[in-house]
């Protein structure tokens, strides 16, 4: 079945069906009941499906997405909503050394089906406690996936592939996308876990990029198409796994690599998949690898402080001619 | 309470006594490796609230726990091996002294950062309750762990929650070198337990007779759906933090004086007709199984380093 | 000398001085100089090699009689009998 | 101080691939002596040294492809200090990865498209689609080429021949090795290139260069000599000094310098000094050769089979060993004239073979 709804609507109707089909499933988190949900995700899920499954939380990050590993070992399918990136924060211990260790350190006994939502990203003037890009971080631990949605049919498949899944997975949800209209076709099976897309074909540069970048990065291609230049748009939709096969394949296609990344430079995901295109491909390069990233600094209040820090695309033009000047 | 009773209760905390004393024989020797903090002196806790459970109730503890996990009816072999880092120990040598954990009696750890198994309880707790099972959760922590904000959070969600959940706090004075005086405010735990509206009480626990009988109690409140319950134990270890420390934080006069309540010696005197030499005997050669086993266990191969890191093959 | 031995000794030298001749491109009845290229400075190498190992000279108006592996066989087996 | 530089071995050598060190830092060397082997499209050669003194750095590693100038020592005086300074090296060629491997598959030096800089996939496909490339079989093959092409385009050649009559040379030739060991015989090819330095000496225009628009005589009589790699090819190496070496010397130098050309062991000054060509390809069997002069030689001579043939002297007809002699002259630096006059001397000397001693 096709539908046109929004970025929210999609995760909303996941959640629906998921709970509507499997009694162990519930949503738990900060003001996902009575308020709605921060980003007005759960709005209406409270009426429908009771406080018991529809569980608002006190604000104790720690304690609750703790509870939400505990209910997974004692068999329930919980997906514990946070906030925002930043707050997650506070539940680090649980996600870092419990969530991802359990499996592992357990011998193999103890494995967390676990799924954590949470909103990330700049762009809202939320200032530097609001605004982070964090999955690049979270991507770097073994035991987590790491899910960053940016289509709508993603922002509900993914959802489906994480109840779906033993492990824990993290899913970011991006805050501009909340608000996107597209297609949801709910007939065809997921793309799964691990499987990066490719938006848009090309043989000049490959743009890899995930979130709401990936909206960017196609605006960035059509405007460099008028000028003969052929962008390849990789979204990733996981951060871990990695899909090196298809970044692999379009790097020796292209022989250029253009990696958008909301996160800082340092030590972030953009890093990683040039260390990995040097391992891998490092021979099919006609060019340095280039990247547009956050600038390294807090996310600041102000609009053309905020604008100016995250990666627009205009930046991601100038960036892409510079990367052709360059070979 | 019965001779049966003592005598089951006295032998299962000879058990941990004796095992542990092996474990500081064989860390002395180089078998056993890494952090290894020793629950000697504080046997009657964990022995008398286990004795409460039944086998489908689970167990969270800390980095302490091989006193729990014996208790709890782990078997010695697979924790010894554990402890060896061999394939046979109970996760697999993937864990060592501090993860012990054991799916068959739902003993979910082996926490070692202190707190930390408080939010998984809660959540365990929750989906008893959410899936309707009667039994109870039983989450083991220090002193120490009150000053952490996941104490708090956890105590608040329980009783909010109303969860079938018993919070056992085992008060040895002591968070690593720092006496409980000179990092809270209110030393008297259960007295901050009670303000989340959480039935709390302050028990000996040298004392194996008062903690099962206790444990009994409240564990059958629990399952009545009378929501969480808190038990403050005040007990000792009689050694350092982990394996030697040079002990500066406390007088040896101190550590003598707790010697006395020691609890195996408490509980034969109040039952002075228990076959002591009979338990000896027949836990001795307990652990020199264990001791055979763990030497006799396999190595992991390395090939399989990067094994349980998701529940199926998945490229990093 | 058996004549085989002879015969192996010249197939060796002819190897000797043209390493990228394989034994079987050697074909008896065939002008040596001419089936394998080897020149007239090859040739005198290995008739002087031979001269070592035979012990038998081949004076420049015999040459006509040494033209091929058969003949230079036969000549050598022939100078060894006088 | 100074430099030791990739050498010039031909005019169409642009770089060639230091194979290995035969002297250490520190190492005493004098001049003339082979100090590294190269390999060039023509084989592996020895490179000398022109100077005097010590080793003080090695520069190129072994198995580097170095550009003609290349420095590839520093040598310094023996009363000099020691470097200390690092020598600055030739700029690297800035090649993408991709570029890198391409040019590998096309079998494209990288150097070929540029001398530093960068090159990208880019300059690649041009270079393909501009010049498709016939991928040689051997870099020798693309070297012949290279020089043929440019001798016929420059060079307007002009040909003489002349029958001489070999019999009383051969039968010299034969009376002398009969008294020698076998060891110690000369052959026809020796006493053929003794004739034509002999030759030479008469008429010593042919020996030498067009260069700089204009003649020059060489002193130094260094034949390249053609020789035939058994694997195809050709090298013409030169056999240095032959105005000064006797026919048993020439004999000598003729038989050690083709082993070393098929063992591939030539030195520089024997692949860059010859001041004319001689060509027998009598052992093939063909009866005269037109050569194509090698730039920026100016003469080629051809010597063909010897065979017998009837032979008119006088008013009777015999049976003799002759010879097809060719001479292929540069018209700029010399006239048929001069040609002539060495065919001419060349069939004397050859009539009258104690000379040649």
């Amino acid at each position: 079945m096709n539908s046109t709804l929004t970025y929210r609507e999609a995760v909303r109707h996941a959640i629906v069906e998921a709970m509507e089909k499997d009694q162990t499933v519930f949503l738990m988190g900060e003001d996902v009941g009575h308020y709605g949900g921060g980003y007005a995700v759960s709005m209406g899920l409270l009426e429908q499906f009771g406080s018991e499954r529809i569980i608002d939380t006190p604000l104790s990050e720690s304690a609750f997405t703790g509870a939400g590993i505990g209910a997974a070992l004692g068999g329930m399918r919980p997906i514990v909503e946070i906030m925002t990136v930043n707050f997650s924060l506070l539940a680090l211990d649980q996600i870092m050394n419990n969530t991802a260790n359990l499996l592992h350190m357990s011998g193999g006994q103890f494995n967390v089906p676990l799924v954590i939502r949470m909103a990330t990203g700049g762009g809202k003037q939320l200032g530097a406690q609001h605004s982070h890009s964090l999955e690049g971080w979270y991507a770097h631990i073994p035991g987590l996936k790491i899910l960053t949605p940016y289509s709508v049919q993603d922002a509900h498949d993914m959802l489906v592939l994480a109840l779906a899944d033993p492990d824990p997975v993290l899913i970011f949800e991006h805050v501009l996308l909340y608000n996107k209209k597209g297609t949801l076709n709910t007939d065809t099976p997921p793309l799964a876990i691990g499987k990066a897309k490719i938006e848009r074909t090309g043989k000049d540069i490959t743009l890899i990029t995930y979130g709401v970048n990936v909206l960017k990065a196609l605006e960035a291609a059509q405007i460099l198409s008028l000028e003969g230049i052929d962008v390849e748009v990789i979204d990733l939709r996981s951060l871990r796994p990695l899909d090196d096969k298809t970044i692999m394949a379009s790097v020796s296609k292209t022989h250029r690599v253009l990696i958008v990344d909301e996160g800082w430079k340092s030590g972030s995901i953009s890093a990683e998949i040039m260390a990995r295109i040097n391992e891998q491909a490092f021979f099919e390069l006609d060019a340095p690898m280039r990247r547009v990233c956050t600038a390294e600094v807090p996310i600041p209040y102000a609009s053309h402080l905020e604008q100016a820090a995250l990666p627009q695309t205009e930046t991601i033009v100038a960036m892409a001619r510079t990367l052709m000047e360059e070979s | 309470m019965d001779l049966d009773l003592a005598n089951t209760l006295y032998r299962e905390m000879l058990l941990i006594r004796r095992f542990e004393e092996k474990c500081v024989e064989m860390y002395s020797k180089e078998k056993i490796r890494g952090f290894l903090h020793l629950y000697i002196g504080e046997e009657a806790v964990a022995v008398g609230v286990m004795h409460a459970l039944n086998s489908e109730d689970a167990v969270f503890a800390t980095y302490r726990e091989h006193g729990h996990a014996l208790a709890r009816g782990v078997h010695p072999n697979p924790i010894m091996a554990e402890l060896y880092g061999k394939e046979q120990g109970c996760s697999r040598g993937r864990g060592g002294s501090m993860h012990l954990f054991d799916a068959k009696t739902h003993f979910y750890g082996g926490i070692a950062i202190v707190t930390g198994g408080l939010p998984m309880a809660i959540g365990m707790a929750l989906s008893d309750k959410m899936m309707k099972r009667n039994r109870v959760t039983v989450c083991f922590f220090g002193e120490g762990a009150v000053a952490e904000g996941e104490f708090h959070e956890s105590l608040n969600l329980a009783a909010l929650w109303h969860l079938p959940i018993l919070f056992v706090c085992e008060n040895n004075l002591y968070a690593m070198g720092t006496a409980l005086e000179f990092t809270q405010s209110e030393t008297n735990i259960s007295l901050k337990a009670a303000s989340y509206r959480i039935t709390s009480t302050q028990i000996d626990g040298m004392n194996v007779t008062q903690v099962a009988e206790s444990a009994q109690e409240t564990v059958r409140q629990i399952r009545a759906g009378n929501g969480p319950v808190f038990l403050e134990c005040l007990t000792y270890r009689f050694r350092a933090h982990s394996m030697y420390d040079a002990e500066l934080y406390r007088q040896k006069s101190e550590v003598e004086e707790w010697k006395q309540k020691d609890p195996l010696v408490r509980l034969h005197q109040d039952w002075p007709t228990i076959n002591i030499a009979q338990h000896e005997k027949e836990i001795a050669q307990i652990i020199d199984d264990a001791v055979e086993f763990a030497e006799n266990g396999t190595l992991e191969s390395v090939d399989d380093l990067e094994k349980f890191i998701y529940s199926s093959e998945v490229a990093p | 000398m058996t004549q085989e031995q002879i015969r192996q000794a010249i197939i060796d030298q002819i190897l000797e001085i043209a390493p990228d001749i394989e034994q079987g491109d050697i074909i008896p009845d065939k002008n040596i100089q001419r089936s394998l290229e080897i020149d007239s400075f090859d040739f005198l190498k290995i008739l002087t090699a031979l001269n070592e190992i035979i012990g038998v000279e081949v004076p420049e108006k015999d040459y006509a009689k040494v033209d091929t592996l058969e003949h230079m066989t036969e000549y050598f087996r022939e100078k060894l009998l006088k | 101080m100074s430099e030791f530089v990739m050498p010039s071995l031909g005019a169409d050598m642009e770089s060639a691939i230091l194979m290995e060190w035969l002297v250490k830092v520190g190492d005493h060397v004098t001049k003339g002596q082979v100090i590294a082997e190269v390999e060039t499209s023509k084989g592996v050669i020895e490179i000398e040294v022109f100077e005097e003194g010590i080793v003080d750095k090695l520069l190129v590693k072994e198995e580097t492809e170095c550009a003609v100038g290349t420095p590839l020592a520093i040598i310094r005086g023996s009363d000099e200090a020691a470097v200390t300074q690092v020598i600055e090296k030739a700029e690297r060629i800035k090649a993408s990865p991709a570029a890198r491997k391409k040019a590998k598959e096309m079998g494209v030096e990288l150097s070929s498209l540029a001398a530093s800089g960068k090159v990208h996939l880019a300059q690649l496909e041009t270079f393909a689609s501009k010049a498709p490339k016939i991928i040689a079989p051997n870099g020798m093959r693309q070297a012949i080429a290279k020089a043929m092409s440019r001798s016929n385009a420059e060079i307007p050649h002009y040909y003489l021949s002349t029958s001489i009559n070999m019999t009383p040379a051969l039968n010299w030739l034969e009376a002398l090795n009969a008294t020698r060991t076998i060891a110690q015989r000369i052959l026809p090819a020796a006493l053929l290139i003794r004739a034509v330095v002999l030759a030479l000496k008469e008429v010593p225009e042919l020996n030498g260069f067009w260069q700089d628009g204009g003649p020059q005589i060489s002193e130094q009589i260094n034949p390249g000599i053609a020789i035939a790699l058994r694997k195809g090819g050709l090298i013409t190496p030169a056999l240095i000094n032959t105005n000064e070496l006797s026919l048993d010397e020439t004999m000598h130098s003729l038989g050690d310098l083709i082993s070393r050309t098929r063992a591939g062991k030539l030195r520089n000054t024997e692949m860059t000094q010859q001041t004319i060509t001689i060509t027998n390809l009598g052992d093939l069997g063909v009866e005269s050769v037109y050569g194509v002069i090698y730039p920026p030689q100016v003469a080629i001579v051809g010597l063909g089979r010897i065979m017998d043939a009837p032979w008119a002297q006088g008013d009777s007809l015999s049976v003799r060993k002759i010879m097809q002699a060719t001479l292929a002259g540069d018209h700029r630096a010399t006239d048929g004239r001069t040609g002539a006059l060495f065919l001419d001397k060349l069939n004397q000397i050859l009539q009258d073979p104690q000379e040649l001693l």
